[in-house]
């Protein structure tokens, strides 16, 4: 089977955001979504620390230290953005007028849990910053993974065993092995990467899966 | 591409179904808009349930919409003004239903809606007629009263200039209910004065993103 | 005795008004105010309906309809004045922003209650605007009245028969007769008018007043 | 006459006491008020519980504070950082007390104290370790968590320009959580790049009314 790289990975989850969305894409793996949104597609990127209409990477010796994403990047604006303070940020994301977000995660249960902001260690510093906000708040939660661990363990569980982010949250995950909807009725199957049966991907995720009638 | 301008006010306002939620922005005849309401009035829904300010003057805006008897219900904080005779005759004819708000506690409950908050706790209006009913709690040496937000179905509100995006900016006190409004309802429809090219308003000034309004039209 | 007209009476309020105070003037008699605060001192109108630095009374024919204060009224802009919205106007009024409000009222009991938006009549269209949340917000409740009610009673009461605005809020009176302070130990009259007496005032409003050591 | 304009970070903080509550704008280094930050060290006062979205960055402004062992404990939500190193230390040490709230929950509970409400009720990590212990509702279909208000004694606040009233405009994404915190304060103290003459700021877009800004420093 050909995993996705993920820039791969990045470009399966823009196809899928329509012309219009109005997106926040999480720190890390999800910021790369930007890049490979298509073309023809107007599409609003939201940055939870207060700017609608972010826009491309600065051309280096261009960067502004006053204009940032919510992974502090430099950014810059396309027409038609607009700056709000933070607890306006907060109240588009809770008041669910995000389209999407796109967020990264340890784990995603059967029932659309998610694990993405502690792994519970002990000795770990514990940071949740927006990921619980964007969680309950935007319409559709996507997430973006690989689907086994270094050790070769599903990422989509059971049950989480790392800290919650949200329960119930999770709408779609996108992972270098396939495209899983998350419903009442259990995990749908949307599509496998090439080579890849779905036998195989109900064997290497554990947790029993639905085949859609579209998936490969 | 992005464009919610729409052709005209009765475009704009053609899907409202008899029994919508409608919020009105507006403080008085400041930030009323008046040709959506009149579109309204010309559409036909009936059995509307009206959250504004106040409960309409004279006889343009509100207060045509009153006379028209296509009101319901209407949730405001200042029904009674030397002007209001419309709501006068059919509120003592009993045929309109008010809820009286205290206008801090009704603008909150429109922020609280938009911001996605399930309740909060105000001191406002504890130990009145207005918090009969009312769950209550003691926060520190304050006693307060439980309020919840108010939703609706559209926003009418009137604001100045818009891009096709939806960015407004407001004129002077006739911001008022509008940001708050856009927010806190399921379809926003706007009526300006202008509308600008994308990337003419100042980011820094906008005051009502355009994640938050659905339709624009330009009134002349 | 010499009662104070409505205008001595604004300016009496005003008076006690000092340098840089932000103030909110409620609709009625106590916009009044606005007109008789002394001159050289910088004093900030706050109204309601989202304006901080209200101004003068516009000239005729310069009246701008989009620019109007809590009682509807046209007014100006001073410098330095600024515009918000519904919410966070009234954010500054219960967040305990406002130095003073100045309101109307039917009646004030002994304790402070404040009744001034309801009469109680079975037929009265109710209304309340703004009232309740300036009585819980400013930290300072001021409230401008006159002493008796037509019927010569007094509008200082044991005990409010009219629905209150708010509950113990008011900090201090101003008559057509006497300034009176709400403490917690009772009614302490700060002055009276030019010929009324301690004890003739006492007489007219019935329920027990201090005497400030100030008190004409 | 209003002159809220000090004549220098030294004075705008000097009467900060040890045990103070202290919101710190910024998100990252962006609208951080490295300036006043400065001046808190070089004013000693300890024992400080400091509200901020992050714990510090490398070695300036919130870092330096921490570094300088003033700060007794720490409200916001995102500490850990690659660089974040003074804190990671103190933390690790058991020499600093943490309060992890999510992103949204800390803006809204600063909003609230700025704004008067008592408390609110938030979806946000309802049935997550951040909300243990924490009073829960369901309200409609969803089930909320119980949040109050965060007060301060002081807010440092970074913004661009202000007159001799306070009222204040910001710079881009450096906005962020100042006008919240400079509402939330008893006491707000604000750096700026540029002091303008009275009426010089356009009232329709200033963001921080003066109201809410008791004291205005130029940094050079």
């Amino acid at each position: 089977m050909k995993k996705l790289d993920r820039n791969q990975l990045a470009a399966r989850v823009a196809r899928d955001i329509p012309d219009g969305s109005i997106v926040n894409l999480g720190v890390g793996l999800p910021t790369l979504v930007a890049n490979h949104l298509p073309a023809g597609r107007e599409i609003v990127i939201h940055s939870e620390n207060g700017v609608l209409g972010v826009g491309p990477r600065p051309a280096p010796g261009e960067e502004d230290e006053d204009l940032i994403n919510a992974g502090k990047e430099p950014v810059t604006l396309i027409k038609g953005a607009s700056f709000f303070h933070h607890a306006d940020s907060f109240g588009m994301i809770r008041g669910r007028h995000l389209d999407f977000c796109v967020l990264g995660a340890f784990q995603v249960s059967v029932v659309g849990d998610l694990a993405n902001w502690n792994t519970g260690a002990p000795d770990a510093i514990p940071a949740v910053g927006g990921a619980m906000d964007l969680a309950v708040g935007a319409k559709q939660v996507l997430v973006m993974m690989e689907h086994l661990t270094k050790a070769g363990e599903s990422k989509i569980v059971e049950r989480c065993t790392y800290p919650l982010t949200g329960a119930r949250c999770v709408n779609r995950v996108y992972t270098d092995l396939a495209v899983i909807d998350v419903k009442p009725d259990g995990l749908h199957v949307v599509e496998t990467v090439d080579g890849l049966s779905f036998e195989e991907l109900q064997r290497l995720t554990g947790v029993p899966l639905k085949r859609l009638a579209t998936a490969a | 591409m992005i464009d919610k301008l729409v052709a005209s006010p009765q475009a704009a306002v053609a899907d409202i179904p008899d029994g919508a939620t409608i919020m009105l922005s507006g403080f008085g005849n400041a930030g009323m808009p008046v040709a959506l309401i009149d579109a309204l009035i010309a559409q036909g829904a009936r059995e509307l349930t009206i959250i504004n300010n106040n409960a309409g003057n004279g006889d343009t805006g509100l207060a045509a919409l009153m006379k028209a008897k296509r009101v319901r219900k209407i949730t405001c904080s200042f029904p009674r003004q030397p002007d209001s005779w419309h709501f006068d005759a059919l509120y003592r004819a009993g045929e309109i239903e008010l809820e009286l708000v205290p206008q801090g506690t009704l603008a909150e409950r429109i922020r609280a809606a938009g911001a996605g908050i399930g309740a909060f706790y105000t001191p406002t209006a504890y130990g009145t007629k207005l918090a009969e009913g009312k769950e209550t709690r003691r926060i520190g040496d304050r006693d307060h009263v439980l309020e919840h937000p108010i939703h609706a179905d559209y926003a009418l509100v009137k604001a100045d200039r818009a891009d096709r995006w939806g960015n407004l900016v407001y004129r002077k006190t006739a911001r008022n209910f509008g940001p708050i409004m856009a927010a806190a309802a399921k379809c926003t429809v706007v009526q300006v004065r202008e509308t600008v090219e994308l990337g003419a308003l100042d980011p820094e000034a906008i005051v009502t993103p355009g994640i938050f309004v659905q339709r624009v039209v330009r009134v002349h």
